[in-house]
């Protein structure tokens, strides 16, 4: 992941800073950057959304196919997620580096929609063991400052509430055979409940207090951070320590609670917003969490 | 999809017999006793069976059985670093790499290393990292391959058990060893050291509150190394999982300890005191 | 047994090949001083072990008196040995070496000290790109190839970086060695037809300079279909040549 | 006696206020822990705090260090370098080949100047030097053989025998009697019956 | 400096050795290493071996799929061997597609199951023409120490013995295969190809069953492959030092006793289990 | 790959190549014959016919070696053995590993340490006895290389039909027909066996009578180097 380097002295500066509940930037352990959320913006997908958390910018695509459901679930649809990262955002994604990373982020969102009530898989089903909908999630990193997990999660979830997947109508051919046409109504779509979407809470462990969203110079002062995907209801879908370092039993005790009470008041303004940009049906930029 | 040239080809299209078994297998079931006598709700581990050093190419090696789950762990270097960048010449350089037998699950799998494959790596990565004193090897790389010759579930945790092991076997200086444990949340129940039917069952009928977790724990530093959920769950439970997998490594932390010291015994005599 | 071998001088060897020179044999010449006589020195493609020659490249075998051998072979490849003197690349400067390309698996260095009067301070005028022609002071198997552009007596001798014009390009081994052999009547017959500045590397490397482009031009192909001509057709063509428009 | 100690990494040893750390050993909070598996072994000198490590006998990998002696075989030669390829550090045997590097001002210590590679070393060549250097991200380890013990202890001749030291820089073979340049190390008894 | 000697200049070592008649692992040149044979220890394969050819260790483990049989041949079933050399097994070996030496091993196995006729394809044919089996057998290396061949081979004709498939058939309705995963049978072996190989010294001494280092320096290899009526099944020699008509006749009299204590040997181990 | 590509981006227009056809009497071998430094990329190249079947080899080097690959003592050699269609797969690689120590056997690669060699071998056509063309194709374009050889080798493919029978240098439509199948490679000195590469079951006996009649074959593909090299060179003097 990008990296900056971090001076001990500057280290010392951010460390004594959080241990007082003030970071550098004026924020307190438990506050996001700004954060803007803007749907609907790459036009040849069933459903997108762009988000930027100060300058991360993450743009989500997601693109809706009729495949083959998989032996294991005949009657489920399925969702497959690609991470693209680019060397638009940092030179250090060029090659091999890009492509690593971007494994790792499509591997944890599969763990983080691992589970029955994030998205209805049930609904995408459209004959059981023969067809389904597939839900091809494409994230583009634009920009990176920080903090990719949050950043992706709340863009994803911002585009699978935008997606319109058409409604799909069987019909038997003379032959015995099922065919299948697809509505030609832009309004006659299915949407996806995306309540149940859960949302990514990084929490870096500075010294020995826990920082939301850091910056790329708090991250460089951490050792381990615990990434927690939470859902609106506060249960977790997800957790996962990374880094190169170790954490205390308790303090991983501390940062799940306070994944869950951050993670928790993130879905509300959240969806109040996705709504409003809904109902307003224009595109503006709507400022989040400011 | 590009054809595997490297391989003897067979036919296109294979399909295992599992697919279109007459009767189902047996399904994991949140009720009773499990499948192998163990209890739930409680730290009931597999006995394990661990032997270091067992190949001879290797720098150091270990070979673990918990249940019917097998692994094999070794470890080669400090050797020179490939690709060598600034950090490299302070600090050594861990490698992980952890794959699976195309004959260790129930469907057969492919040769090729899937991303799964290497999310496991990962995995292993970071849980043992803390772990090791890497700023001892400078301009170096230590190198930990796992081979899964069965997978009866549980692996990531056993294969963290099983590498650290084979590092330590290895003479690597490691701050401790890391122990791995993973428990199945189900309902309000759980399970420890789930199989791999129990793994992938689908759980009792509420589908509430199902997950899996796994841990890796530094015993002796009470450090946790590594963690990772997936499923759904509440934080309690996620907190009380974590409390038990870590009394779950505390269970075969004596065995480890034991395999180990067998290990050096066996290796050479006590030095003479002088 | 070196008459064995004299009779076979001129004619095709094979690898795998080999002679006895043991000298208690029977038909041993009779010499004044066997020891000195006999002593065999191997050329190119030839080796000794023990008491036996062996042929190792294919190609004919050729003798010079007193008992010297080699193999004489057509190869493109050029194999840098110590003396010769040849054409090459300048490919990269490094510290106070620069790299020179001249056809052999590895990159000849050139030490900026070598040639005519240059001194620490006065640093040659060699750029990267640049034409050089050197000699060889290096060259064996387990070292890298050394150039030098100055004689023994520290002058350039010839030698150096080429100035401006003329092509360059690349013949066969063997079209080099004739061209440089001391009698050599496809350079005397060129001489003959045009006025023109050659350099022949030993690496199969030519460059030649003419009056204008055109005539450089067809000089060089000329040299280039020299390599499969008899000497008789060659002098038909140049015989067209000298009748012909240039 | 009763039998040694054994111990596993993060098995705490003792406090420091008991023992000196040696190696194999770290320390965290006041306590020496043990960072290898092996025995647990104390020495005693003199007044101080005796030393305690944790050793095991099997050859710990050692890495070559600043100061180390190493046999390397010469791999490559040019006339700024040699490379060659680490073979042992001290009479430790590696697993892995580590390379490095003899530069032409740290072949001889005298006349440095004028020391042309060729006539030092010839690839194959075993020879002793010293680390004096990890070297950077570019270079590989940095080796010596400035000391009248170190440089080529084994070198075979064109006809493949291998050779007798004549002097310092000469050596010669026993079957052509053949004489080539070497930069010679003192032959140090172990080595004579190699 | 016994050692010293060893990884400066290996190949004098040896000489050193041989010139005693004996190796440096204190064997005489025509004596095997002890040879183990382990089998069923994978309960997720279809039929698996493990075999230890003194350090040398291969794993075996076969997947029975179900596939169409191919046009060309619409009775047969396909065997499809391959053989994987990790970096876990020997340090000289990187991570990525198999190698030359895991590819030649490959087509190597695959040869010996042609050429000696070990199974009969047709026995592999659920159905003609719609439904047959594609035994997937994959070879893994845990522990490279010289002579891969006689392993891996040994170690796929020990894991065919111990293959039992399940019982199909094919639905006359549906069209559909029907599995009944608890009842199963071996396949019939017909004949027991056993390899045996040999390594040449210095171009003239002859050693038996190479360790790794000797292979390495040896000039040249040969792997004879016999079955039990002493008919050759496969004489390979990739190249290197040329050998008379008469000296080959010799080491296949040594592989023919070779194939004698091995077939005695996978009896005994099929025994022991039944 | 660039190597292959090397080898079709010229016509196969020659210099002092020449095409030249030996009939065996004896022991019956197809027609062959060979044709040397028809490629003008490479160092060395030839193209060998035995009845239908025909390959064109290539050699490259000795040239600057990749540091991965790098051999103190002795060249590193690389063979890459094209097939007519598609890619090489594992039998190619098999067959590659032939050759390539075939050929380490013969070359004196410790004349030429730290430099690469690479022989690329590309199957024109098949009509039987594949192998045992790529040898003899290798062989020709590496002494057209001029590389340093201790001896040269040549290969010959036997067939044992299922009466028993043996044929040399089989067509593809006999080896279909066989039982087994041994190929040889066979060095020009001693006349020895070299590589063997078998296919099929077949007894001692059989083998031995396989390895007599190559080496009777092996005598006419020799005389037929030193008779072709001769040609050659009979130009220019």
């Amino acid at each position: 992941m990008a990296t900056v380097q971090v001076s001990e002295a500057e280290k010392v500066y951010i460390l004594h800073g959080i241990r007082d509940d003030l970071r550098v930037d004026g924020r307190g352990c438990e506050d996001y950057r700004h954060m803007e959320i803007e749907t609907d913006v790459v036009s040849n997908t069933d459903g997108s959304a762009k988000v930027s958390l100060g300058h991360t910018a993450v743009l989500v695509g997601i693109k809706a196919e009729i495949g083959k459901p998989r032996p294991m679930a005949p009657n489920e649809g399925y969702l497959e997620f690609f991470v693209d990262c680019s060397a638009n955002a940092t030179p250090e994604f060029e090659g091999r580096g890009g492509e690593e990373l971007g494994k790792e982020l499509s591997n944890t969102l599969y763990k983080v929609f691992n589970n029955k009530h994030s998205v209805d898989l049930k609904k995408l089903c459209i004959s059981k063991g023969e067809h389904c909908w597939v839900l091809y999630v494409d994230v583009l990193l634009l920009q990176c400052d920080g903090n990719l997990y949050d950043a992706m999660s709340v863009a994803i979830k911002a585009a699978l509430f935008s997606t319109k997947i058409p409604k799909v109508h069987i019909s038997n051919d003379e032959e015995g055979g099922k065919e299948i046409e697809l509505s030609d109504d832009p309004f006659d779509c299915m949407r996806l409940d995306v309540e149940n979407v859960p949302c990514i809470v990084t929490l870096c462990k500075v010294g020995h207090r826990h920082v939301v969203d850091a910056t790329l110079q708090e991250k460089a002062c951490s050792v381990a951070s615990l990434i927690i995907s939470v859902t609106h209801k506060g249960t977790v879908t997800c957790v996962r320590k990374m880094g190169g370092g170790s954490l205390d039993p308790e303090s991983i005790f501390e940062m799940t609670e306070t994944g869950k009470r951050v993670g928790k008041a993130l879905h509300v303004p959240l969806m109040k917003l996705l709504q409003q940009e809904e109902s307003l049906g224009t595109r503006q930029k709507v400022g989040f969490l400011g | 999809m590009p054809v595997d040239t490297r391989r003897v080809r067979g036919p296109e299209v294979s399909q295992s017999p599992l697919l279109f078994a007459c009767k189902p297998a047996a399904v994991f079931s949140s009720h009773g006793p499990r499948a192998d006598g163990r209890q739930r709700d409680q730290v009931d581990v597999r006995p394990v069976f661990v032997r270091c050093g067992l190949v001879s190419q290797a720098k150091g090696s270990a070979y673990m059985e918990a249940g019917d789950t097998k692994l094999m762990c070794c470890v080669y270097g400090p050797r020179e670093t490939e690709r060598k960048d600034d950090t490299d010449m302070k600090c050594g350089r861990l490698t992980t790499d952890m794959r699976f037998a195309p004959f260790s699950c129930p469907e057969r799998g492919s040769w090729i290393q899937g991303s799964q494959d290497k999310d496991f790596s990962l995995m292993l990565h970071e849980s043992l990292q803390p772990a090791l004193c890497l700023h001892k090897y400078p301009r170096s790389q230590i190198e930990v391959n796992v081979m899964v010759l069965e997978n009866s579930g549980s692996v990531l945790a056993h294969a963290v058990t099983c590498a650290s092991l084979a590092l330590a076997d290895a003479g690597i200086e490691m701050y401790d060893l890391v122990l791995g444990c993973a428990i199945r949340q189900d309902g309000a129940s759980y399970v420890v050291d789930p199989t791999y039917a129990e793994e992938n069952g689908n759980g009792s009928d509420s589908s509430d509150n199902q997950g899996r977790l796994t841990l890796a724990f530094l015993p002796s530093l009470n450090q946790v190394s590594g963690l990772q959920s997936d499923g759904e769950m509440t934080e309690e439970s996620l907190s009380a999982g974590v409390r038990t997998c870590i009394e779950g490594c505390y269970k075969i932390y004596p065995v480890i300890q034991q395999a180990l010291a067998k290990a050096v015994r066996r290796a050479a005599p006590p030095p003479s005191e002088s | 047994m070196l008459s064995r071998l004299k009779a076979k001088v001129g004619s095709v060897l094979l690898p795998g090949d080999e002679f006895c020179l043991d000298t208690t044999g029977a038909d041993t010449i009779s010499l004044a001083g066997p020891s000195k006589a006999n002593k065999v020195v191997c050329g190119p493609g030839l080796r000794r072990s023990g008491d036996r020659l062996l042929v190792y490249k294919s190609g004919l075998l050729r003798h010079k008196e007193p008992n010297m051998f080699w193999m004489d072979a057509q190869h493109k490849r050029y194999v840098p040995a110590k003396g010769e003197t040849v054409i090459g690349i300048v490919t990269s400067k490094s510290g106070d070496v620069f790299k020179v390309d001249i056809g052999g698996s590895e990159q000849a260095s050139l030490s900026y000290l070598a040639f005519e009067g240059a001194t620490k301070r006065n640093r040659p005028n060699v750029q990267v790109g640049d034409l050089l022609f050197a000699q060889l002071i290096v060259a064996n198997k387990d070292m890298e190839a050394e150039l030098v552009c100055v004689d023994s007596a520290g002058r350039a001798n010839g030698m150096g970086v080429f100035g401006a014009g003329g092509l360059l390009f690349r013949v066969s081994l063997g079209l080099a060695r004739r061209l440089l052999a001391p009698q050599s009547d496809l350079r005397a017959e060129l001489e003959q037809l045009f006025p023109c500045e050659m350099v022949v590397g030993m690496n199969g490397r030519l460059w030649v300079k003419s009056t204008g482009v055109q005539r450089t031009l067809v000089l060089a192909n000329l040299l280039e279909s020299c390599e499969n001509l008899t000497p008789v057709q060659r002098r038909q063509l140049f015989g067209k040549l000298a009748q012909g428009a240039l | 006696m009763s039998p040694m100690k054994l111990c596993v990494p993060g098995d705490k040893l003792c406090s420091v206020e008991d023992c000196t750390p040696g190696t194999g050993v770290y320390l965290r909070h006041g306590y020496i822990y043990s960072s290898l598996a092996g025995y647990v072994l104390k020495k005693n000198e003199g007044e101080e705090l005796p030393v305690i490590s944790v050793v095991r006998e099997t050859e710990t990998q050692l890495l070559p260090d600043v100061g180390a002696i190493v046999t390397c075989k010469v791999t490559s030669i040019n006339p700024r370098f040699a490379k060659v390829h680490i073979l042992y550090v001290g009479s430790t045997p590696l697993k892995d080949r580590f390379r490095g590097t003899i530069r032409k001002e740290d072949v001889r210590a005298t006349e440095k100047d004028k020391v042309e590679m060729y006539k030092c070393f010839r690839p194959g060549d075993i020879v002793l030097a010293k680390v004096i250097s990890l070297g950077d991200v570019q270079s590989n380890y940095l080796l010596t053989t400035a000391e009248n013990e170190l440089g080529v202890v084994v070198a075979h001749s064109e006809a493949g025998a291998q050779m007798v030291p004549n002097s310092w820089c000469e050596m010669q073979c026993p079957l052509t009697h053949g004489k080539e340049f070497r930069k010679v190390a003192r032959v140090q008894p172990e080595y004579l019956h190699a | 400096m016994a050692a010293g000697f060893k990884t400066a200049d290996p190949l004098e070592y040896h000489r050193s050795f041989l010139k005693e008649n004996c190796r440096p692992d204190g064997r005489e040149l025509h004596e095997f290493r002890t040879t183990t044979v382990n089998i069923g220890s994978i309960s997720t394969a279809d039929g698996s071996a493990l075999v230890k050819l003194g350090n040398t260790t291969v794993i075996c483990g076969v997947k029975a799929e179900l596939a169409n049989p191919s046009v060309e041949a619409t009775g047969k079933g396909f065997i499809v061997p391959n053989v994987d050399l990790p970096p876990l097994c020997s340090s000289q070996f990187r991570p990525g597609p198999p190698g030359e030496q895991a590819q030649a091993a490959s087509q190597f196995m695959a040869d010996i199951i042609e050429s000696s006729e070990m199974l009969q394809m047709e026995d592999l044919c659920i159905e003609r023409g719609k439904l047959c089996w594609s035994l997937y057998c994959d070879l893994i290396c845990l522990d490279y120490d010289g002579n891969l061949l006689d392993a891996c081979a040994l170690t796929m004709l020990a894991a065919l013995k111990n293959t039992r498939l399940p019982k199909v058939r094919v639905n006359g309705e549906t069209g559909a295969p029907e599995v009944d995963l608890g009842k199963r049978r071996g396949l019939k072996i017909r004949r027991h190809p056993v390899a045996a190989s040999f390594c040449i010294f210095d171009d003239s001494v002859l050693l038996v069953d190479p360790a790794a280092e000797e292979e390495q320096l040896a000039t040249a290899r040969l792997t004879v492959v016999t079955d039990e009526e002493g008919r050759l099944c496969g004489v390979h020699k990739p190249g290197g030092t040329p050998l008379s008509g008469e000296r080959l006749q010799e080491l296949i009299g040594r592989a023919t006793v070779r194939q004698k204590e091995i077939h005695r040997l996978i009896d005994k181990v099929i025994k022991s289990i039944v | 790959m660039i190597m292959s590509d090397a080898i079709f981006s010229r016509p196969t227009h020659t210099f002092d190549g020449m095409m030249e056809e030996c009939s065996p009497s004896t022991v019956s071998i197809r027609e062959f014959g060979c044709e040397q430094n028809l490629l003008s990329r490479s160092d060395g190249s030839a193209s060998f016919i035995q009845g239908n079947t025909s390959v064109l080899a290539a050699v490259y080097g000795p040239a600057e070696v990749k540091v991965s690959k790098e051999i103190y003592d002795r060249a590193t050699l690389e063979v890459i053995i094209q097939p007519k269609v598609g890619l090489p797969s594992v039998k190619e690689r098999a067959q590659e590993q032939c050759v390539r120590e075939t050929c380490e056997a013969s070359l004196l690669l410790s004349l030429h340490p730290r430099s690469s060699l690479t022989l690329v071998l590309q199957e024109l056509h098949n009509d039987g006895s594949l192998l045992s063309c790529f040898l003899n194709a290798g062989c020709m374009a590496m002494m057209d290389a001029g590389l340093p050889m201790s001896c040269l080798f040549c290969g010959v493919t036997c067939a044992i039909h299922t009466d028993g029978t043996i044929i040399t240098d089989p067509t593809a439509a006999q080896e279909a027909e066989s039982r087994a199948l041994m190929t040889f490679a066979i060095d020009s000195k001693e006349h020895q066996v070299m590589m063997t590469s078998t296919k099929g079951s077949f007894s001692v006996q059989e083998m031995q009578q396989c390895i007599a009649v190559s080496q009777a074959a092996s005598e006419k593909i020799f005389s037929f180097h030193r008779e072709s090299l001769r040609r050659r060179y009979s130009k220019s003097v």
